[in-house]
């Protein structure tokens, strides 16, 4: 199957509008405010996230939805991964697909529940709750199964201070039973891999640009520290892993839009971004030397988010599981 | 992001897979020397008798002229069928042809095209020299005008296919005067000039692709350069943006086929640790995971690149990434046999057939058309826009 | 390549072992600030009173005088104990201290030495800077001599424990019109001084270990200069020296405790698809070989850099293969947690405890002492005889 | 347990007298040649090798050795590692701590048979034979057993071509009961496992000299390539996995000597220095750039001998179980 992988003008558009709103309004650098954590800055330019048309953009018009596609869902992810806006977002555009678009289309909100361990999953699950406190909804997807609730649903609700201090987290127990809303089927769960590889993805880029950024202007033994080769070839292999990242990520969307889903080809796409988001995070602290190390730089951002995302909704073993098609 | 192929290209598609079913040459393809020429100059001239040759090269040169879409519907069909390597065709196909096409007078086009496309005549590089190695703009070898020839001498070396080739895409110094990357000059030469003397080398895999090449007066007409006297680094650019972007994407299918069957194999063979089968154990697995996302990560790389391609004449240095991607990955792909397999992938001929020389053979990926070193380089300060280093 | 371990060796052992075990610190180190240093020279003068500091310090200066031997055995000891890192002590006891047993006059070993020992003072160091990171022979924070006083004058960065530090070694330049470092003396620096202003730099962890100091005419005695004026870039190489070498051997023997502990986890654990312990997936099972191994040979490495020291006053660049083994494996192995335990493992304080902390932390040892890209550099040029590029 | 890891006054004279006769009398270059293929060159100077005393170094004097140690035995290896020289001498030196030293020392040989498939092993064993054309002897090693047979114990035996052509392969196949000696436990197994390690360290310690002495002389660009970031900095890892696998090997050793051997630092050791050898020859060849693609550098031998050496008596997949101590 032929695939064009570039962005067709339409949506270049989408890219060029979502991430030129984003870098204005939600710079990355806005989180060395802790006033902005937890989703606050979010929260304050939420009716303009809506007029985006972010959520319910790949929903059908029918149901409430703007009526592109998933491949629009996925650029604007990668722009999410790029600026390190709350997943509060992420989780509202995917809760438009689940329950009634509409409602977040006017301003409903919605946050990522993610099971607390490994291993399988009983009726009752441990969740940590990702930037819940100013949504209505909780959405927990699970590889067969997608499910909304309200949160009123949340049993035994506790705090919980984390590695990425940027988001809230909180621990409860959710109860099948209680869910308003659930969808058997591993559609929505695999939608979701490919925007949450998306924002992996844009984080790998963000990585890389800032990383050839500082390399390009810091000077040690007389000439800017990006034209030696341990520091040039590092760029470059971050330039690799983003591309890898993006390029099999929109692999996977274009073959979900041709309506031949390869749940392998997802399950690529979410090591590569996931993998890609982390080194180029670890990279991008190297190349920053001692400044890379401090809380006053961003690029330990990237590197605590890079691994929020790749711990939500799974984890490495059943990927590599995944791909292989050696499910148990 | 969308699927481009249309129902018409789906048609194309079931054409190319029934006539690649039906013709596929069943027979081993020699491991070196004239007779893998044969094999390979026979079987091109049958893709183009049954009019699959050129399939995006233009109609004035027996190409089929049409969009590369179809072109890469080809190549997916080409690997699905395990059709062989285009091996001595590669740089006449990939690298020399689209050099000519963008490069090359109406003269050269003429000439030297259709004999690419109807499997008449093997090229290969002539770039890289014994003192220059990856260093281009270093090199020595020279050619001095006289009347209306080049006079040319000096050496080349790592030319693949050159023990079988006939035409040679030679990278020359014209000028000595100008500098260093200035004074290039991209000439066709006739390996069946006098003067040229061919030294095969042996690679480490115990087979004979390359040699290295001295050049003794050699003359050749003034007409074969390609771009201006002294503009060769340009065009030199331009073929190596060829190699880079999709020239090796035949390469890059098999890589995936060998892939596939490693996973086969994992499926088959017992467990290193008493397993019923080779991928119930866990480790090997989850390496098997990793090996297969990257190889994944290859062909949509590819998939990026032909899109790029699709908007502009001539590759960027973006086709680096691919190459990079591409230069250990195979290592890795075939190395992995002798974990699954141990001493038996070992054997040449044994149960493993061709693996143990597709691991030894996948080394010069790391080294041909300039080192990862050089790759890393050109992403760095072309695509990234980093600065150069002192040295 | 024998056993050291004499049955009078192993007599020392077990009374450390029984000495640790009845006398470590069960309560939780802080993470940061006075209470932390206080934590640590408490600590330190439990062990001081007992007996058990400087193990292999001279006695005249407080000392035990004691083979290496025995050092190393109480590094064991310790680690096997699960005693808490020396942390504020660190440079004192494995930086500064050793330097100026080697290089210091009577005077400062009488001063400073014991004053380590009895857990006193705090040291910290001072070289990199705000302009030159990695690049020690670029230092430009001056000091000019005024009768028996140098006047200090710049800045420094990335001092660890510089915020409740007593003491400095500071690398200074002292004479500008010698070559680049030629012009360094290695000076002892009271950061109780007027003039010395300190700025605490928050850490990736969320804490506060290290800062940026200002110099701002601050007045040294010339005899706190170690070894001779201009002459402190051989100083300062013992110093590094130190580091690399068995300076770190506390953090190696922690994170081995750490991977034990990671194993341990993995036995209790359930699996991560679905399988009752996690050690029975074998993705998770391969992975810890892997890093048990890379853990092993650092241990093995660090065994054999203490063999090396016992044969040289000053240690070689060969320290330099162990930090570098040590850089990247530390992150590992704390990251690795992650794989286990996903979003539990991300909780401060929850049942993964200070994982998070530590895997953060652990970031330190890519770029303090010099990054890894200068180990790289200094293996290659120093150890190996490479080349010095021309940038 | 603390063990000095570096060479006592003795020792050091054992590395220095069989280093200095191999790199005279069997350097690697000698493989140039394919006269000296296939143990041919080691056959020649056989007699002056038992002059050496290898052949039961470590074997008691009262069991017809010499009466030195493993840790001899250990530095042995690794010369032998460097100049590559046959697995015969190897499996000869093995074979003297199974069956009566003094014959080997009296100049009989030894060959090792390695199983060819992996997995469990039965009775009947299917296996390669390593230069086996002028031994007397086989030796098989599994984790549980020793066994030395007469050659004429072997059936089915068929010459093979290898991707190592250096050394002579055969399969064969081995039967129990057949064997002249066999010697239940792990002992010899484990002891053959650090020698091996051994070898295998001296390969990785030769490819990083081999690299080193490249990159000092070639010039590119106008300078050495070793005054390159990315060459030295190669070289400079390739110098950290030789260390690696020299110092866990030697401290595996040591605490064997110490009676006190910890069959989990011995897979270490193996692992460490296989991946060592592996990594060590396609860094080296690396730095060749296209001469080290060429069967006439040899910088391609070492690649070979390396897998051939990994593969032998045993597979990755089990070392890594041995660490963790989790065998089935």
């Amino acid at each position: 199957m032929i695939l064009d992988l570039m962005l067709s003008d339409e949506q270049e558009l989408v890219q060029d509008s979502t991430g030129g709103f984003l870098a204005d309004r939600l710079p990355l650098e806005r989180l060395r405010e802790e006033a902005n954590w937890q989703a606050d800055a979010e929260i304050l330019v939420w009716d303009e996230l809506t007029e985006l048309g972010l959520f319910g953009l790949g929903v059908e018009e029918s149901r409430g939805g703007i009526g592109m596609s998933l491949a629009e869902e996925v650029i604007v992810a990668q722009a999410l991964g790029e600026q390190l806006v709350s997943p509060l977002v992420l989780a509202t555009m995917v809760a438009a697909h689940l329950g009634d678009a509409g409602e977040y289309a006017a301003g409903r909100r919605a946050s990522f529940a993610t099971p607390v361990r490994r291993g399988k999953y009983g009726e009752r699950i441990e969740v940590h709750l990702l930037d819940s406190k100013a949504s209505e909804d909780i959405v927990l997807l699970l590889p067969d199964r997608a499910m909304l609730f309200d949160r009123s649903a949340l049993a035994d609700l506790t705090p919980v201070a984390t590695m990425d201090e940027t988001v809230g987290f909180e621990r409860a127990t959710l109860d099948h039973a209680a869910a308003r809303l659930s969808v058997e089927g591993s559609r929505l769960f695999e939608q979701a891999e490919l925007l949450i590889s998306s924002c992996l993805a844009g984080i790998a880029q963000q990585a890389c640009n800032m990383a050839v950024a500082y390399a390009g202007m810091r000077e040690q033994f007389g000439q800017p520290i990006g034209a030696f080769q341990a520091v040039k070839h590092s760029c470059a292999e971050m330039a690799r892993r983003a591309e890898a990242a993006l390029c099999q990520t929109r692999l996977a969307t274009a073959q979900s839009l041709a309506d031949t889903p390869d749940s392998s080809a997802i399950a690529c796409a979410r090591l590569l971004a996931g993998d890609g988001a982390i080194e180029n995070a670890k990279a991008n602290i190297q190349v920053h030397g001692g400044m890379g190390f401090t809380f006053e730089a961003n690029a330990h951002l990237l590197l605590k988010r890079a691994h929020l995302l790749v711990s939500l909704n799974g984890n490495r073993a059943q990927l590599l599981q995944r791909i292989i098609g050696e499910e148990e | 992001m969308r699927l481009l192929e249309t129902p018409d290209d789906t048609d194309f598609r079931h054409s190319a897979r029934e006539w690649l079913d039906a013709n596929v040459p069943r027979e081993k393809r020699p491991h070196d020397g004239w007779e893998q020429r044969e094999f390979d100059l026979t079987w091109q001239k049958r893709q183009y008798e049954a009019g699959w040759a050129g399939i995006s090269w233009p109609t004035e040169y027996d190409g089929k002229g049409l969009p590369l879409v179809r072109q890469a519907i080809w190549h997916e069909e080409y690997a699905r069928a395990g059709a062989p390597q285009i091996g001595a065709m590669f740089i006449g196909l990939s690298h020399a042809g689209p050099t000519l096409i963008v490069k090359g007078s109406e003269e050269h086009k003429q000439r030297y095209l259709p004999a690419i496309l109807k499997g008449e005549e093997v090229w290969c590089q002539g770039f890289s020299e014994p003192g220059a190695g990856s260093d281009l703009a270093s090199l020595t070898t020279s050619g001095r005008i006289e009347d209306d020839h080049l006079v040319v001498n000096g050496s080349k070396i790592w030319t693949t296919y050159g023990p079988v080739a006939d035409l040679q895409e030679l990278l020359i110094r014209t000028s000595s005067e100008k500098p260093r990357h200035k004074g290039l000059s991209w000439v066709i030469c006739d390996l069946r000039s006098e003067g040229v003397s061919i030294r095969p080398i042996k690679a480490m895999s115990g087979y004979t692709h390359f040699c290295q090449i001295h050049y003794d007066d050699v003359r050749i007409p003034i007409e074969n350069v390609v771009g201006d006297i002294d503009g060769g680094w340009s065009v030199a650019m331009a073929t190596l943006g060829f190699e880079r972007g999709t020239g090796t994407i035949g390469h890059q299918m098999e890589l995936s086929r060998w892939m596939d069957q490693l996973v086969r194999m994992a499926r088959e063979l017992p467990g290193p640790c008493g397993e019923e089968r080779a991928i119930d154990n866990g480790e090997v697995a989850g390496q098997l995971a990793r090996l297969k996302a990257d190889v994944a990560a290859l062909q949509a790389m590819t998939s990026m690149a032909i899109a790029r391609n699709m908007r502009q004449e001539v590759p960027g240095a973006e086709g680096n990434l691919v190459a990079l991607q591409f230069g250990e990955l195979v290592r890795r792909v075939h190395g992995f046999a002798f974990e699954l397999a141990g001493n038996e992938a070992f054997e040449r001929d044994g149960p493993w057939g061709d693996w143990p020389y597709e691991y030894l053979d996948g080394f010069k990926w790391g080294i041909g058309g300039g080192t990862l070193e050089i790759r890393r380089n050109t992403i760095g300060e072309r695509l990234l826009g980093l600065p150069k280093g002192r040295s």
